[in-house]
């Protein structure tokens, strides 16, 4: 990846240089080899850009406020993210014209919680070579395959392909894609008894501690007011004071974005209490699929998505499989 | 000191849970949080912190304060009672530990907070020392030392037992009613402590440098052109704040539940927006200000009005789990330069 | 609002009926001027189509004490808004969906197509609705303890 | 059994009175069930008003301590709490908890001063306690002068009371205005702090300021011009609470908290704040 963040470095200052932009979004390095936080550079500071495996976060909904801004900003979208920039502009919420996007390939972004999982604990420095982790911790030096550690959404990987993109950075060293079965997890639940499915989520979420922080990462939530801030709608809240409301919560928002989803797992990525909430937006997205046609939000800028369309002989509700019985 | 040996941890907990109800981290579904304690509760003491902070056994994150019936014109008033089941938490850090001093300050200053209080009365507080600090740990830079983790009795792991030794009178006298424990010797914890010494010493944040960042430091840092950058990733959502143990800024919100108005209050966070929205306008009205408020607070207004006790104990939750990786550490190294200027 | 429990000891499920201005409420008004039996504690709530059911409504008929929720519309093709109940169809169709897989009993929610001219077809759909209710049982997963007593 | 004591748990007051002051200022007079106040407090401090289910909110206690039958709330009409205050009628009952803040120093600072009342709109609210407050303990302080001023003679708080009880007050002179010309208003016209340049008071006075925010920045600097110290002048503020007890943490400017350590701040003191509101 190094060859990569090179390469990128060198676009953007050409592209700062000739003007074609007049500042870069992309990720700055933290204080440590993997909290990199996503930042916005110019010509004097492009330096401090970072790319590695540990870039999860999903740029795209900066550039609604970015977009808003003079000027042309640059954005940094690995081949995931381009989806949900299409979204985006297909819901007009980015000025197309005030974005360059440079796509930049991604070979599964790793999850620090997951190497915390597997013992590797106190982090000193990560080296990356190939597909391999040498971690240098506070208790001696441990290894691990990036593939064991990737993120909940490289395990089913949309692919190298960008979306949307007005230039593309190559990728020196291609890896393979993955392919995980992406709604293997949904299929087991639906297999369970709803009893055991009701008490599998009421576990999940009642870890919720109603952060929103899924929300305020999901570039799919764009409203400027959200329902549950609204007072005047009867359901806002700040804390899931009963039961009811986790559950209402997570509904609704995994509603709202039905169809719109790109499942880019960011809601998944951020949770502080690791709720595995991609598998509410991947429920969504299997009947979708199955009962309207496959359908993948963000892979074109202007198709309707399947919440604003129908056809005479759709499934009735109530015949649409939610598990077994 | 008296000990107990690990394999008969659980009826340590049995012990301490037939005297009062008995929380300490327990792990649910990957998670680990202070839960209550029952026979056959997957604890996990090894896990450096909870997800959320020993704060919720005090400051819940939401409870109620007074239920209202209305009837035409008239308001009946019913406060619920003041919270009086006996407990005990055990596995608090020393940070966490330290993190109650501060909420003290806050609630138990005048006029007092009685939800609060009665809480903190009922509850025997046993810490843990760390045995494995990570990179995200800076407790040491606000002066706590997690190989005497305090509380009202401290525990330490050491060679397969658990050492205790009660810190406060109430400590003492939760202790004296446990019977599965053995008596010890002080130095059969030495080797745990030096160990923990020796990996303090490693730490990267060891020495994060606060100096300039104090009670004083408003006119220097509240106009900073930095907090702009700082703050332009932040998403506005609440997981600094929720799991922080210090923080402690709440809502108080109604609730109709068609019999009653339920007045109970919540935990809120200033990086909300509609955290100080009023009818006639918002005084912070970008993510800019509420995210200066948070940090200013934390390092600056809170030691200004509490002898220079910052509101930040260094225990890292902020720094592993923001979305997106911005934290008090990046804050403080950043603004530092320009306090000491 | 609180939707009235009655203290008998037998369970009478509380039903929320969502029916939409044009055909289903018109519906539920022949079926009571034809005298046709369904039981009371079906609540009836006016809509101006069936595709204004915004799931919070449902979440909430259940927070606030429904132990059924049954959404009535135009039958596809005759909305009166050309095309309201077709969204309306596919929300449902996934929400459902939705609360099945999160452990939700099936059944607990329903969408029903009634014209105005069938209040016949109306008392049925309500006795029926009533009736698997009251199989299912009182409300207990999607229920908000503060409002029971 | 008595019922458990806390700060966030409120008492209940009674509407006996409803006056309507301007087309959306309404004051409210309310009393403690068994008759009386609901609490005592000192002029300048607030109190949370409640309707349970619709909103709990700061204001400031407009009667004068020294009245001890009842309190009053003048409130503008400007959000869903007061809409609905404005929309009851005599005999509602509200809740009601504080008070809150601390008070203008009538006891220390102010004593034996010439005192001058500056106040816009709805500002006049929390000075009417003090100056209700002064005119009770008239011996106590020195010549009085009030500047009051808002959009349209309509918009006058407490019109009446100004007019047949403070202007006849021995060693009171008010001065009243309004923005713009307006038919039956014969009287001052200007903008509050351009009026009290005009007026030029001397510099023995203390000042005590309340009114929008544009209009305290305004007048700070017309006294500033005519040579008042900082240290001369008081003036009132107001944030979005909840607690009311410096707990809840939102109404902090810098490390003050204006429900606690507010609401009344002498200038010199708010200069030192750092400027966010």
């Amino acid at each position: 990846m190094q060859a990569v963040e090179k390469a990128i470095k060198e676009k953007a200052r050409a592209l700062l240089a000739d003007g074609t932009v007049d500042r870069v979004l992309g990720w700055e390095k933290g204080e440590y080899c993997y909290d990199n936080t996503p930042a916005v550079f110019t010509e004097e500071d492009i330096d401090r850009l970072v790319y590695n495996s540990f870039c999860g976060a999903n740029l795209s909904k900066y550039l609604i406020a970015e977009s808003k801004k003079e000027g042309r900003v640059l954005a940094l979208l690995k081949p995931c993210d381009t989806y949900s920039f299409n979204q985006l502009i297909k819901e007009h919420r980015i000025d197309r014209e005030k974005v360059y996007v440079l796509g930049v390939p991604c070979h599964g972004i790793a999850d620090v919680e997951k190497l915390n999982v597997k013992g590797i604990k106190g982090i000193e420095s990560i080296a990356e070579d190939g597909g391999r982790l040498t971690v240098q911790t506070m208790y001696g030096e441990k290894e691990c395959e990036l593939n064991d550690v990737l993120l909940e959404r490289c395990l089913s990987c949309k692919g190298p392909e960008y979306m949307a993109a007005d230039d593309t950075v190559e990728d020196p060293a291609p890896v393979e894609l993955r392919k995980h079965d992406r709604f293997g997890m949904v299929e087991k639940l639906m297999q369970m008894t709803p009893d055991e499915r009701f008490e599998f989520w009421r576990s999940e979420l009642s870890k919720c501690i109603r952060c929103n922080a899924c929300r305020n990462v999901c570039p799919a939530c764009s409203c400027l007011k959200c329902v549950f801030d609204n007072d005047a709608s009867g359901v806002s809240s700040k804390a899931n004071v009963d039961t009811f409301e986790e559950n209402m919560f997570h509904i609704i928002r995994a509603f709202h974005v039905a169809g719109r989803c790109t499942d880019c797992g960011e809601c998944s990525r951020v949770c502080p209490q690791g709720i595995p909430l991609h598998l509410l937006n991947r429920k969504f997205i299997k009947d979708i699929n199955e009962n309207y046609g496959e359908y993948q939000a963000g892979a074109d800028d202007s198709s309707p998505w399947p919440l604003v369309s129908y056809t005479q002989d759709d499934v009735e509700p109530g015949k649409m499989e939610g598990g077994k019985n | 000191m008296q000990k107990i040996a690990m394999d008969r941890i659980s009826e340590f907990y049995s012990a301490m849970a037939a005297e009062r109800a008995l929380y300490l981290p327990l792990k649910k579904r990957g998670a680990v949080n202070f839960g209550r304690w029952q026979e056959g509760a997957d604890v996990d003491i090894d896990a450096l912190h909870t997800v959320k902070s020993p704060k919720d056994l005090f400051f819940p994150q939401s409870e109620d304060i007074v239920a209202f019936k209305m009837k035409g014109k008239e308001i009946e008033i019913d406060a619920p009672d003041t919270p009086d089941e006996p407990f005990a938490v055990f596995g608090v850090r020393a940070c966490d530990a330290r993190a109650m001093e501060v909420l003290d300050r806050v609630f138990l200053s005048e006029p007092v907070d009685t939800y609060y209080r009665a809480r903190r009365e009922n509850g025997v507080v046993i810490t843990l020392a760390c045995t494995a600090p990570e990179e995200t740990c800076f407790c040491s830079v606000f002066g706590i030392d997690p190989a005497q983790p305090g509380g009202d009795v401290s525990t330490w792991l050491s060679g397969g037992f658990l050492y205790l030794k009660a810190v406060t009178e109430k400590g003492e006298a939760f202790l004296a009613g446990l019977t599965p424990l053995e008596e010890a010797n002080d130095a059969e914890i030495e080797p745990a402590v030096r160990a923990l010494e020796e990996t303090m010493e490693r730490l990267p944040l060891k020495d994060l440098d606060l100096t300039g960042i104090d009670g004083n430091a408003t006119e220097k840092l509240f106009g900073s052109e930095q907090w702009a950058e700082l703050s332009r990733a932040c998403l506005g959502c609440g997981t600094c704040t929720y799991i922080c143990p210090t923080c402690q800024c709440y809502d108080i919100r109604d609730f109709d539940t068609g019999k009653e108005i339920r007045r109970y209050r919540c935990w809120d966070s200033c990086m909300y927006s509609d955290f100080t929205r009023m009818a006639h306008g918002n005084p912070r009205k970008s993510q800019v200000e509420r995210f200066r408020q948070r940090f200013m607070h934390k390092l600056v207004y809170f030691p200004a009005n509490n002898d220079g006790m910052y509101s930040c104990v260094g225990c890292g939750r902020c720094v592993a789990k923001c979305p997106i990786s911005m934290n008090i550490v990046k804050v403080a190294k950043a603004l530092g330069a320009e306090a000491r200027k | 609002m609180q939707i009235e429990k009655q203290e008998t000891g037998e369970f009478k499920p509380l039903i929320v009926a969502f029916c939409c201005n044009w055909c289903s409420y018109a519906g539920a008004d022949l079926a009571g001027t034809s005298r046709l039996n369904y039981p009371a504690n079906v609540k009836i709530i006016r809509v101006p189509c069936s595709c204004r059911v915004n799931p919070l409504f449902i979440l909430r008929a259940f927070q606030r004490g429904a132990d059924g929720v049954i959404i009535n519309g135009c039958h596809p093709g005759d909305c009166h808004y050309s095309t309201g109940n077709y969204y309306a169809r596919r929300r449902m169709a996934l929400l459902f969906s939705m609360l099945e897989y999160l452990g939700i009993e099936k059944g607990r929610t329903r969408v029903e197509w009634v014209s105005a001219a069938e209040g016949q077809r109306f008392a049925q759909v309500m006795n029926e609705f009533v009736e698997t209710i009251y199989h299912l049982g009182e409300n207990k997963r999607l229920e908000d303890l503060r409002c029971k007593r | 059994m008595s019922m458990r004591q806390d700060t966030l748990i409120p008492k209940i007051g009674v509407i006996t009175d409803i006056r309507k002051d301007t087309p959306d200022v309404k004051t409210f007079r309310a009393v403690a069930p068994e008759g009386g106040v609901v609490f005592q407090h000192m002029p300048g401090q607030c109190a949370m008003l409640s309707i349970p289910g619709v909103g709990e909110a700061m204001f400031s206690i407009t009667s004068s301590p020294t009245n001890t039958e009842y309190m009053e709330f003048s409130i503008k009409k400007c959000g869903c709490l007061t809409d609905w205050l404005h929309q009851m009628d005599v005999g509602q009952q509200i809740t009601i908890r504080g008070p809150y803040g601390n008070a203008f120093p009538v006891e220390t600072e102010l004593k034996g001063k010439d005192l001058l009342f500056i106040a816009g709109g709805i500002g006049l609210a929390p000075l009417r306690s003090v100056i209700n407050y002064v005119r009770h303990y008239r011996e106590n302080y020195g010549k009085i002068d009030i500047v009051y001023g808002s959009r349209s003679k309509d918009d006058l708080v407490d019109f009446d009371e100004i007019r047949n009880e403070w202007a006849n007050t021995e060693g009171v002179n008010v001065y009243l205005t309004i923005d713009r010309e307006q038919e039956g208003w014969d009287g001052h016209v200007g903008f509050v702090p351009n009026y009290v340049k005009e007026l030029g008071f001397s510099t023995d006075k203390t000042a005590l300021v309340c009114g929008p925010p544009i209009m305290i920045k305004f007048v700070l600097g017309a006294l500033s011009e005519l040579g008042f110290d900082k240290k001369q002048v008081y003036t009132t503020m107001e944030l979005r609470m909840k607690c009311g007890v410096g707990k809840c943490g939102r109404c902090n400017i810098g490390s003050k908290y204006v429900c606690k350590d507010g609401p009344v701040f002498r200038c010199d003191e708010l200069e030192e704040l750092p400027d966010e509101y």
